[in-house]
């Protein structure tokens, strides 16, 4: 395979293959023209992934999958107890609000499935030679019934993650990907080329040809933020977008700020923003304020100040998002497979678009500023206070 | 008096120098304002609005936090000390007035004096630990970073919760409106320049004078009769007031954030360095690490003016860093 | 005039040999500031144990053990390094991007052939003994202060791997990264084996090479030094050579580990402050010019436990920090107050 | 002595900051000759030494070594050519041994690796050829009182085999009794045909050692003299520029005498026992004793800089324990430490900012405007007939015994009632010393209480109006003013236990 890919969508096509991403071989010399971070079958079928209707219950989207293809029969990992089952996940980090958001959820699940008698955490602190002995204390220490892991990076986990699999507890692994199909399931949403794609079509239809686009990114290197941005850049070459320019903000409010108002400094104006991740789309926005300019057409992600800015002051927006809910689904899918039942090989979660339409109801007044409209967690116990609501 | 001889002694022996006095003086502590001058020059030819009052004020009131965190670590570091946790004191500040003021209004000002409460102990804390318990404020400061890293997200449980009030970011982002000419006038140019003359003034007192001196020679300012550990702790609580003022001008600048304070305990240190600050104590001036924060500032302006691609931006800074700093030590030894 | 006659001194003489031996052994062992770090280490260990007993985990199994001595690889190795430029009142802050740029380049260069693992090590090597180099010349020729050199260091290093690499460099040979990475003689990790390896190198230069007893001396004053007819400048580049590759073996040892070089391990792990507060813990004075490496193998075991013991009872990552900070202050604050009981 | 010129320097010039300091120096030194050099403090000396040494580079002017023209880019290169030096201040590392200490960078190897055994033995030996057996090798040097460092510095040299030996000031930190001890040592290096530059401020050392004196002023060679042939008279004429008349002010009057300012009842420390002594105002107290007897350890238990363990301080009748030295300084005491620039000066401090010091500390600025009797920057400048370019000037530029005068000025301006002076004229030219003897005397009569310590016993004899003599931590016992040498000097060792007071 060549280049990274996504979350692996693009190699399961053959129903059996990797359902990871693969690894990144090479340097990357050449940040902005990413021609290794795409793959277009990948991103092909990402995008008609959009639109096709997902099995299960509608209105819990968490447990939804997409064209899930092969099931895996796990009777072999049937937990011998019926309960009191000791769920160890091993995180990457819990560094950023969409994780916390995550990981607060996760527990929550955890707590309220009633097999599950202890969940243990290990944070890794996004070090991936920690994560590594962290999975290993893991399958050594033989006390977990089974074993979640959110890599820290793709290729840097996978010997970790084959060594789990050689024992006899179920792995499961979600967010992001490893290069090996080892685990018995791998969850995720559609993907980054879905996300930036999302993105990019809302300011090609809305930015007349030849626009100022600039582009916002939190950090390279990072294969789910890596194709976010690659599904972007075609789109925008293709409809003509003037780039002007691609920077990273590492995830930082004032940094963010300062480099719009850089770039409106040097522009003059900008008729849109690209953003990988919404975190800091509210700092964003506010230097055009601070410039005393009217906001262009700008996206964002499902990060509550940022609805919420929208919906007060108009703005003209959309809000892909990264379904954080997935962090439920891992329970779920830990909880199915220690009890037998089947679950699919790769498992594939709807991946909805905030747009002006259905922008009200996802708005929610009463939760924090960083909390997460795809929380899928209204109906866990302890909502809203958990999550830092009133 | 054996002699009458008094011609030869006292000062003046070579007045006819003075010009030359002054010149050598300027040449080793003036180079940071040489460096700034072309800096900004050089900006101004790739971008002439720079010059302009809106855009330069625009990129004061970007410097203002870290020109007031270079002020405070420039008290420490004459002192003889470091602080490596005012960035994370920074982190601290935002993420505690959001999560307390909770968007409401009313409770801006309490907050804001609260904040300025936990960074003056927090300041207390480093300077106790490190001059009465002797730990090197290198690790002290070190582990406070951990620890108000750990603390404040332990007490937010993992992200910053709550918001911030607008009259609270306003004084980041706002200013004076309607002046001529200039049309906004920041509030955080203002209070940069009233914590800039304030601090030039508090190094001219006597204050002042017996910090430099206890950061020169410890023994020899305690046998003077100086306080020594009691000024050391004053400099560390200004550190962390100056830090909570950063702190509060950056959460206005750019809002909530978990990432704000990140590595800003390096750029204050770095901006004082580049001002001519002696890393070990007992030499610089605060005006000249004040304007090594403005160099810093106006050096990423510059980059991202030269269009230097993103990833090699670092690499250009790291060199003009180590550049300048190895050029003024080249001129005070010349001057020597 | 009275002239003191050294007849005349005899018995102070005596005393004096007396007093010198009794100040060897009190210098060499009790006195020696890797003494309270094992105390440290062992009040920690018998803490730890305790806790998590209690809460129903297991502390002194092999399997534990085992776990905890390969954690204490990478920040054990770079930590050697560490403590040679700390020794001589310099330190390195870009050891962390350097063991980034070392992991890539590793994995780049072995391009997952068997055959090219040495020269990639080699190359690497290299590598490390060039950055050591321009971090000693800015120091010592530019006059630039080490903080801010290593810092700047940091910097160019971190530009040249963003221009370089956008993402994880695969290619570190599969074989290579089994045998450093996971092979176990019995229950000792070889990678435990290479740090003993360069610990016992390190320990060896410094105690009985002219350069090792020059790293003192120049820790204990640089002035001194030079006007003592020391080659001041020289030492000060070797030890910086001497600390980068203890920081490019790290690299090496992290590449294959993950089998493959990446673009943040080296600052994700934190590997430039917390190598720098492992020295310290390990009693060596930032200053310069007293302590070692014994101290040092301490100070990282200590962060291990402490590391071990907050994944057993699953702390999240702010108390650890927490946590963490409180005890690297403490146990500083106890060193102190050693200190100064002694004088 | 043979006739061989081993070293020869011409043209010397140096200058710093544009300043310059030596202006052509000649000078030349033969196999086997002790020269001497003297000269006020700034002429120049140290720094044509470390021009020598390898320590800075001259800007103009050529070094000979046996007829050769040499240039010492580092001291190493000095070192290798043969020149050993024991510069002005201390150079040794505390936190390693004696043996380190003397071998530091030149450590002899065996097998690659430094040989240890070898290093102690030889350092050992060099230890014994100096007789010196109070310590060894392995000693660490923060153990060694001032003296014994002294010896290491000398042995340090000596290891180097140098053929030139420099000697800048070695005896200021020395007591008498060691004095000898390093002559003893100069006259065998010079039988063995080492060549020796010997700078002293101490006459008397000069004329007992050398065969011949260079004397220097402002950065110029004024004369080179046969020992033999000149006298202490003309040397002084020819240093100073002028006749000093009468080494000593006149003592006090006993009716100027006034109450007792400083009393100290059985004091005691870790390093004192039952210390009682007075000092009246108007009077000038000695205090004489070997080095390491305890007499620093008096003036800072008094002064609040070291912890006391027992006894009473009491000043102008009221009982006072001092914490910080702070207190002592607003309770009117003032303490000029023995070593100036690791307790006395901020180095890179101005002057201005030095002589302010102390004052700043226990006055605010709003009350000394109002306080009589202050003096300007200036004014203390001229008063102590200090030698600078300006109140800006960084005190780290000064010679040693212009940097003593600003330590002076320091303690004047805070218009103390007590005052400590521990070795106030140590590497002082003889012209400023008298200058101090003066000022000293003068604060006397002005009602101040002063208690003098010094090791250079002409001069506490000459200044005390009483001496106090102190032995391992014990007051042995005091002596009217004008006592002989041998008299203190058996006090001071111990040789006659019990004693009249
Ligand atoms: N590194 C330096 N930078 C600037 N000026 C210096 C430096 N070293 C010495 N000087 C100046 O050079 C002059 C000569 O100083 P030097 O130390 O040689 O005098 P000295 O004759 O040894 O005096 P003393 O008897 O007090 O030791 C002095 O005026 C001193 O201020
Ligand atoms: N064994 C020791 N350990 C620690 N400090 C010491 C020791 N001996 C002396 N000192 C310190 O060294 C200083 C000088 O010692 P002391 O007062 O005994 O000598 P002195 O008679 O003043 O001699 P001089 O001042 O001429 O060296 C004192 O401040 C004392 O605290
Ligand atoms: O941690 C990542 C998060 O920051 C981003 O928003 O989505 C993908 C996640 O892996
Ligand atoms: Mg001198
Ligand atoms: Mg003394």
């Amino acid at each position: 395979a060549c280049g990274t890919t996504d979350d692996g969508g693009g190699e399961t096509a053959g129903g059996d293959s990797t359902p990871a991403a693969t690894a990144t071989e090479g340097p990357k010399t050449d940040l902005g023209a990413n021609s290794e971070f795409f793959n277009q079958e990948d991103y092909d079928k990402q995008l008609a992934q959009r639109t096709a209707t997902p099995e299960g219950p509608a209105d819990k989207p968490w447990e939804q999958m997409i064209e899930p293809g092969e099931m895996v029969d796990t009777s072999k990992y049937k937990a011998k107890k019926a309960d009191n089952w000791n769920v160890c996940f091993s995180n990457a980090a819990n560094d950023n609000p969409w994780r916390q958001n995550g990981g607060i959820t996760m527990k929550a699940e955890a707590d309220n499935t009633p097999e599950i008698g202890k969940f243990t955490v290990v944070d890794a602190e996004a070090k991936d030679d920690k994560q590594i002995s962290d999975i290993e204390a893991m399958v050594s220490g033989g006390k977990c019934d089974a074993i979640i892991i959110a890599p820290n990076t793709t290729a840097t986990l996978t010997p970790a993650v084959e060594k789990a699999c050689e024992s006899d507890v179920p792995v499961i692994v979600f967010d992001r990907g490893v290069q090996t199909d080892c685990p018995v399931t791998f969850i995720h949403p559609i993907g980054g080329y879905a996300f930036g794609a999302d993105a990019a079509e809302f300011l090609r239809d809305n930015v007349k040809e030849g626009g100022k686009i600039l582009a916002l990114r939190i950090l390279p290197g990072v294969d789910v933020l890596e194709t976010r941005w690659s599904g972007a850049k075609g789109i925008f070459e293709e409809a003509g977008l003037n780039v002007v320019g691609v920077e990273f903000t590492d995830g930082d409010a004032a940094k963010t700020k300062s480099i719009v108002s850089d770039y409106l400094q040097r522009e003059g104006s900008l008729d849109g923003v690209w953003m990988d991740a919404g975190a800091t789309a509210v700092a964003m926005t506010e230097a055009f304020e601070d410039a005393g300019q009217e906001i262009p057409f700008v996206t964002g992600e499902d990060q509550n100040d940022f609805l919420t800015k929208w919906k007060e002051d108009g703005l003209k927006a959309i809000a892909p998002t990264y379904s954080n809910f997935q962090w439920r689904t891992a329970i779920i899918a830990t909880t199915k497979i220690l009890k037998g039942e089947e679950v699919p090989k790769e498992w594939i979660l709807p991946q909805p678009k905030i747009t002006q339409e259905n922008l009200d109801q996802y708005v929610k007044p009463d939760m924090p500023p960083l909390y997460y409209a795809l929380c899928g967690c209204e109906d866990l116990p302890g909502f809203p206070q958990k999550w830092g609501g009133k | 008096m054996s002699t009458e001889n008094v011609s030869a002694s006292g000062f003046g022996a070579d007045a006819g120098d003075r010009g030359k006095r002054i010149l050598s003086a300027l040449l080793s502590t003036g180079t940071i304002f040489i460096l700034l001058l072309i800096l900004w020059v050089w900006i101004t030819i790739l971008n002439p609005t720079f010059a302009e009052p809106g855009p330069f004020l625009a990129y004061l009131k970007r410097s203002a936090p870290l020109v007031i965190l270079a002020a405070g670590a420039y008290f420490v570091l004459v002192s003889g000390n470091f602080d490596l946790s005012v960035g994370s004191l920074v982190t601290v500040m935002v993420v505690v007035a959001a999560r307390l003021i909770e968007g409401e209004p009313s409770r801006t000002w309490p907050v804001i004096l609260l904040l300025l409460v936990i960074g003056a102990v927090v300041g207390f804390a480093n300077g106790f630990i490190s001059t009465i318990l002797r730990v090197p404020s290198f690790i002290t400061t070190l582990g406070m970073l951990l620890i108000l890293n750990g603390a404040v997200f332990w007490w937010t449980g993992g992200a910053p919760r709550g918001a911030l009030s607008e009259n609270f970011r306003s004084i980041g982002r706002q200013g004076i409106e309607g002046i001529p000419w200039i049309e906004q006038l920041p509030w955080s140019v203002i209070l940069m320049f009233v914590i800039g003359a304030a601090s030039v003034l508090l190094m001219r007192a006597d204050f002042g004078r017996q910090l430099i001196a206890t950061g020169d020679n410890e023994r020899a300012a305690r046998l003077s009769g100086v306080r020594v550990d009691r000024v050391r702790i004053l400099a560390f609580v200004l550190s962390g007031v100056l830090a909570a003022v950063a702190g509060i001008l950056l959460g206005g600048f750019g809002g909530v954030s978990a990432q704000v304070g990140k590595g800003l305990e390096f750029d204050a240190i770095t901006a004082c360095v580049l001002g001519g600050v002696v890393l070990g104590g007992g030499r610089g001036s605060v005006v000249a690490a004040m304007a090594g924060a403005l160099t810093l500032e106006a050096l990423f302006t510059w980059l991202n003016l030269q269009g230097i691609s993103g990833a090699l931006e670092d690499t250009v800074q790291g060199v003009i860093i180590i550049g300048a700093v190895g050029f003024a030590a080249y001129r005070l030894r010349g001057a020597r | 005039m009275t002239v003191i006659d050294p007849s005349e001194q005899s018995p102070g003489t005596r005393a004096a040999t007396r007093k010198e031996r009794v100040a060897g052994w009190r210098v060499g062992v009790l006195a020696s500031p890797a003494a309270p770090v094992y105390g440290a280490l062992l009040g920690i260990i018998i803490i730890a144990w305790i806790v998590v007993t209690i809460d129903g985990g297991e502390f002194l199994t092999t399997g534990n053990i085992v776990n905890m001595l390969q954690r204490s690889v990478a920040l054990g190795i770079v930590s050697l390094g560490q403590t040679v430029v700390i020794l001589l009142g310099s330190l390195d802050l870009s050891v962390a991007a350097l063991i980034s740029l070392s992991s890539l380049v590793t994995a780049q260069q072995m391009d997952g052939q068997s055959g090219n693992v040495i020269p990639a090590i080699v190359i690497v090597l290299l590598l490390g003994a060039g950055v050591g180099l321009a971090n000693g010349l800015i120091i010592t020729k530019l006059r630039v202060n080490a903080f801010i050199a290593t810092l700047g260091m940091a910097l160019i290093l971190g530009g040249i791997i963003e221009n370089g690499w956008s993402g994880p460099q695969g290619g570190v040979t599969d074989g290579f990264s089994q045998d450093l990475g996971y092979t176990r003689f019995g229950v000792i990790p070889m990678s435990f084996i290479l740090f003993a390896v360069v610990a016992a190198i390190v320990w060896f230069v410094l105690r009985s090479t002219r350069f090792g007893y020059r790293v003192y001396a120049v820790g204990g004053s640089e002035d001194v030094s030079k006007l003592s007819g020391l080659r001041t400048h020289r030492t000060i580049i070797g030890a910086h050579i001497l600390c980068s590759l203890t920081a490019v073996i790290t690299g090496i040892f992290l590449a294959s580990r993950l089998k493959a070089g990446t673009p943040t391990v080296g600052a994700d792990g934190g590997y430039d402050l917390e190598s720098i507060a492992a020295v310290v813990l390990g009693g060596t004075a930032l200053t310069g010019g007293r302590g070692g490496v014994i101290g040092t193998i301490g100070g990282v075991f200590i962060l291990a436990v402490l590391d071990n013991v907050f994944n057993q009872l699953e702390f999240n990552s702010f108390v650890r920090d927490v946590v963490r900070g409180i005890v690297i202050i403490a146990a500083v604050a106890i060193y102190a107050r050693r200190q100064e009981k002694k004088a | 002595m043979s006739d061989q010129s081993l070293l020869q320097m011409q043209g010397i010039r140096k200058s710093f900051v544009g300043v310059e300091v030596l202006h052509g120096v000649d000078l030349d030194l033969r196999a086997g000759e002790i020269h001497a050099i003297v000269g006020e403090n700034g002429a120049g000396k140290s720094t044509l030494m470390k021009t020598l040494a390898g320590v800075h580079a001259p800007d103009e002017g050529t070094i000979r070594i046996d007829g050769e023209e040499v240039t010492f880019h580092h001291p190493a290169a000095a070192q290798a050519a043969g020149v050993g030096i024991v510069y002005q201040e201390f150079n040794l590392l505390p936190d390693r041994n004696v043996a380190e200490n003397v071998f530091i960078g030149r450590e002899p190897r065996k097998a690659g690796l430094v040989d240890r055994r070898r290093m102690e033995r030889e350092t050992a030996a060099l230890l014994e050829e100096v007789g010196e057996s109070s310590f060894g090798p392995r000693t660490p040097v923060r153990w060694l009182s001032v003296a014994q460092q002294q010896v290491v510095e000398i042995v340090k040299a000596r290891s180097l085999n140098a053929r030139i030996l420099v000697l800048d000031e070695p005896t200021a930190a020395l007591a008498e009794g060691e004095v000898e001890l390093l002559f003893t040592l100069v006259r065998r290096l010079q039988e063995l045909g080492v060549g020796i530059l010997y700078i002293s401020h101490r006459l008397r050392e000069v004329f007992a050692l050398s065969d011949r004196i260079t004397v220097i002023k402002d950065g110029g060679v004024v004369k080179t003299l046969d020992t033999s042939a000149t006298n202490q008279r003309e040397l002084v004429n020819l240093m100073v520029g002028r006749e000093l008349d009468g080494y000593f002010p006149p003592r006090g009057d006993k009716a100027d005498l006034g109450n007792v300012r400083l009393a100290v009842k059985q004091l005691s420390t870790p390093l004192l026992r039952d210390v009682s002594f007075e000092v009246r105002a108007g009077e000038i107290v000695g205090l004489a004793g070997l080095q390491g007897s305890g007499r620093t350890q008096i003036a800072r238990a008094v002064f609040g800089a070291d912890p006391v363990t027992a006894g009473t301080v009491e000043v102008d009748g009221k009982s006072v324990r001092f914490k910080h030295p702070r207190q002592a300084v607003k309770a009117g005491l003032g303490f000029i430490t023995e070593d100036r620039k690791a307790e006395g000066l901020a180095l890179a401090q101005s002057i201005a900012d030095n002589m302010m010091l102390a004052v700043r500390t226990v006055l605010p600025a709003r009350k000394r405007r109002s306080t009589p009797g202050l003096m300007s920057v200036r004014e203390l400048a001229e008063v102590t007939e200090l030698r600078a370019r300006g109140p800006e000037q960084e005190v780290r530029f000064l010679s040693g015994g212009n940097q003593q005068k600003v330590v002076l000025s320091k303690w004047l301006q805070t218009q103390p009632q007590i005052l400590i002076f521990d070795e106030p004229t140590r590497g002082i030219d003889v012209g400023a010393k008298a200058g101090i003897h003066d000022l000293i005397r003068k604060l006397a009569k002005d009602g101040v209480a002063v208690l003098m310590i010094s090791s250079e016993l002409p001069e506490l004899i000459g200044m005390s109006d009483r001496i106090l003599v102190m032995h391992e931590g014990r007051l042995a016992g005091e002596l009217p003013g004008g006592a002989s040498e041998p008299q203190i000097m058996e006090l001071a060792t111990g040789a006659q236990d019990e004693v009249a007071a």
